[in-house]
């Protein structure tokens, strides 16, 4: 990444920040036992391996053996959601939104292949579930709830105590995805009625390839891989104990700053937002007001993502159009289709999300260049006409 | 993702716009991913002498009818109709694979502005 | 790991070598864009990540598009075998040995439990399946055969080939769990007749959390995580950058290091074999020559395997009693039995497993304080009795 | 895994041994991990003078035999009675869980040699 670049896509992934990467570094050459080993060098690492456990669920309100670590967000969902399904051992009934990241709905997708039944609840315009759609889709098989904590599009959160309540009260399994969540806004597991919580390190400043499933007290999964005993079975194969401790040391540093961090992503968001609707037919996507404070999507119409993202590139600004996972696939996403945009306005969407390392001064390098991206592409385009 | 020639031909592309008199006009969509295409052409003993394009869609989709226009001027039309989309993304010095099928559409407007172009006179 | 440690424990794990750690380090903090984002920060990282598929690849005869990157051997292992029974699509027959390490046992019994019908090939008694057996035990409806390149404890290495082409001439799919044989001797996938192969970066000197899935050209597994679209939907998630980066270095160096390395270690094992088997009562456990270069595995007879390790670890030397993901259970290894071994001689068993930091110091102080804890040990045994 | 008393006790384990004219002699194994204990007793005036152990087993095991003898030297044959397993590991300032149940069976043994030295003078 040459000179200056503007980072504007946190959503998809950020930067390991020195302090984390510092935690991890003695993990690779010096501190390498494996946990599971019975000698010293073993047990030094598993002691660590614990205390980072312990730091993760401090930072949740959790309890340390809540935590189980998993190599991905994708794989936290994947365990809750199947090892709920096996648990249950026969096809049920199971509710999720219809703007869930793929690691959900596609697993949703599976099962329904696999005889079970799912009900995709529709979304408001922002991308909001209604509780009283939740209540009424559910029927006495229904036997888990997956709705997640904040969209990785288009930012909306969703009102996931009153959705957990729901489902507390009908004694059904309440799993929420809050990767885009755990470390920009808070999260209290005490407090939150949820049974599963997925999050993933490397969207906090943290290490790719590792992540964290929280399961409650008393909950139980089928596991899906087998082999050894690591995290109580749930999750075998040797721990990459380097990206646990980035993990933990990750989520400590991370929900320490969210207030600070929360107020200066909101003012950042709010000021890229108010200059991209100064340009005529911009829509905002999601939720005005109760969205991820990075967060920022917006639709260029008569323009297509890419050629914004492409154009944003070549002035050193990183952007996503639709949400990275589903890049190099043309269909657009099912996220802003659910909220309603036909599909040209969907292909026009661009998601800015704002991290750690952005500044006023980006925004406004951004909000600087814009308009005159969106006027050329406009320009080429044959449904752009000129008054 | 892109080379360094299809980037050219996304930042600046050539011959953008509308011909008001045009002989002949070719529009087409993907069906699957909305691209669309507008492309207008003078002809005249034979040959196209002038060639405007608007696009809508990806950087493939722009830098595609950006070459295209370049590679048709002064074509005879019998030599127009035989350029292929992937004539276009060779001259482009080739597309990722994921792009090849669905924003690779400037061909097929040329030859509907050819074809439009002959209805028009076969009609006269 | 404090002063001066013996570290004799590389089958459980290796330290990340510091050319591995380099090549990882950009990674971090400066290369960290998400490989499926278009932006060119992203579209760096694919590049740096295919290219360390092709590395990977060269280092073992393959090719790049048949490398699928995991979190560890254990998902490679559960991706291929519970992968081709999802693509089989109905319950058939699978054959294994019945000594695999638990990330293949477990997902047989695991598949068994679900319909499918296991053969549990027999050993001899240095740990070695006979062809013949795999011969016999095919029938018409027998779809995979797994038999692990070598055995992580006693560390007996398999007539793969021989076994492999048994598969071939009947049209069966053959895995083969090659965590331990990766970077210690020769792969090549050329000319080795195998569909799926599964390695672990860190028992060769990369880190911990990420391992590969060779899966041979036109072989199909249905995946079992769903999400994104990363390693061709076989293993969705976003992709642990630098422990790619990592283990494509690490395999790199330790393939061309190879023939030395093998010198070394196997000059190193023989002379710690032969001075144990000085000792009364001392037995070998595995094949006295077909073996892993870096391999010992010895029980001492009337005592406890555990007590032997404390013992050296006392004196700075990490050692593994049966293998590290089976401790904390008390069951003797389902290796030994395997192999004949009465439960008390199988729980006396120790693995010394030698590496690239091993010397000729080591292994003689090794053999200067055995003989004094086998002596302590055995006067306080009951089983022991003075002639 | 084990702490600092636990390592002592199996680094320097007090009274290893047999007794020859022993009072009495417990043994105990353990089926599920094949641990062995042997424990010999001199008994006078109802109390207990001298112990030894013999142990085939882990760290818990052979300090676990170890600490139980230091406890129960002196005792009368009836406090030594009421020793259990969960005593010998408080002694020992706790075991690791997995632990607990397999390797500690050093109280068992005492209690078959008190039993086997009750049976002779009941006997006699
Ligand atoms: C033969 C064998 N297979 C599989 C594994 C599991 O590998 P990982 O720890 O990377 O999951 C190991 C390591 O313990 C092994 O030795
Ligand atoms: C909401 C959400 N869920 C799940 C994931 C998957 O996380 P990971 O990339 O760690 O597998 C992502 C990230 O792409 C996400 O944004």
């Amino acid at each position: 990444m040459k000179n200056r670049l503007i980072y504007m896509d946190h959503g998809a992934t950020t930067p390991v920040r020195e302090e984390v990467l510092e935690a991890m570094l003695p993990f690779f050459k010096e501190l390498y036992g494996n946990p599971s080993s019975l000698h010293s060098p073993g047990r030094e690492v598993r002691r660590a391996v614990e205390e980072a456990r312990g730091k993760t669920a401090r930072s949740l309100g959790a309890d340390p053996e809540e935590i189980y670590f998993t190599a991905s967000g994708t794989e936290a969902n994947n365990i809750a959601l199947r090892g709920a399904a096996k648990q249950h051992g026969k096809p049920g009934h199971i509710i999720t939104s219809s703007i869930e990241h793929h690691a959900v709905y596609e697993v949703c997708r599976d099962l329904e292949r696999e005889g079970y039944r799912v009900t995709y609840l529709p979304v408001d315009q922002f991308g909001m579930v209604d509780p009283a759609d939740l209540e009424k889709a559910i029927t006495p098989d229904t036997f888990i709830i997956s709705i997640m904590s904040a969209n990785n599009e288009i930012g909306t959160l969703q009102p996931v105590r009153e959705l957990g309540w729901i489902a507390k009260k009908h004694d059904i399994l309440f799993h929420s995805d809050a990767v885009q969540v755990v470390g920009q806004l808070p999260v209290d597991l005490n407090e939150l009625p949820v049974d599963f919580l997925s999050l993933s390190a490397h969207k906090f400043n943290g290490p790719k390839g590792v992540g964290a499933l929280f399961m409650r007290k008393r909950t139980e999964v089928t596991p899906l891989y087998r082999g050894g005993s690591q995290e109580k079975k749930i999750r075998p194969g040797t721990e990459n104990v380097p990206g646990i401790i980035g993990l933990s040391r990750a989520i400590e540093l991370a929900v320490s700053e969210i207030p600070q961090k929360k107020e200066k992503l909101t003012a950042l968001r709010d000021r890229l937002i108010s200059g991209f609707l100064e340009i005529e037919e911009v829509i905002l996507n999601g939720h005005p007001g109760l969205r991820l404070p990075g967060n920022v999507n917006v639709s260029f119409k008569h323009i297509e993502g890419e050629s914004v993202l492409l154009s944003l590139d070549l002035e050193g600004v990183a952007v996503s159009s639709g949400s990275a996972c589903s890049s190099g696939s043309e269909e657009p996403s099912h996220v802003l289709i659910a909220i309603g945009l036909d599909h040209s306005v969907a292909h026009g969407s661009i998601r800015f999300s704002l991290g750690l390392g952005s500044s006023e001064e980006d925004v406004d390098f951004v909000l600087g260049k814009i308009p005159g991206i969106v006027k050329r592409l406009r320009e080429i385009s044959p449904t752009y006409h000129k008054h | 993702m892109y080379n360094e020639i299809v980037v050219d031909h996304f930042s600046n592309p050539r011959n953008v716009g509308e011909i008001a008199d045009a002989d002949g006009v070719g529009e087409t969509t993907s069906f699957k991913c909305g691209d669309m295409m507008k492309l207008y052409i003078k002809v005249k003993d034979g040959r196209i002498e002038d060639v405007r394009f608007q696009t809508y869609g990806c950087g493939a989709a722009i830098a595609s009818s950006s070459m295209l226009t370049e590679m048709v001027r002064g074509k005879t039309l019998d030599e127009a109709m035989k350029i292929t989309n992937e004539n276009v993304a060779e001259e482009l010095g080739g597309l990722p694979p994921v792009k090849m099928h669905c924003s690779n559409l400037a061909a097929d407007a040329l030859h509907e502005a050819i074809k439009d172009y002959r209805a028009r006179h076969s009609a006269k």
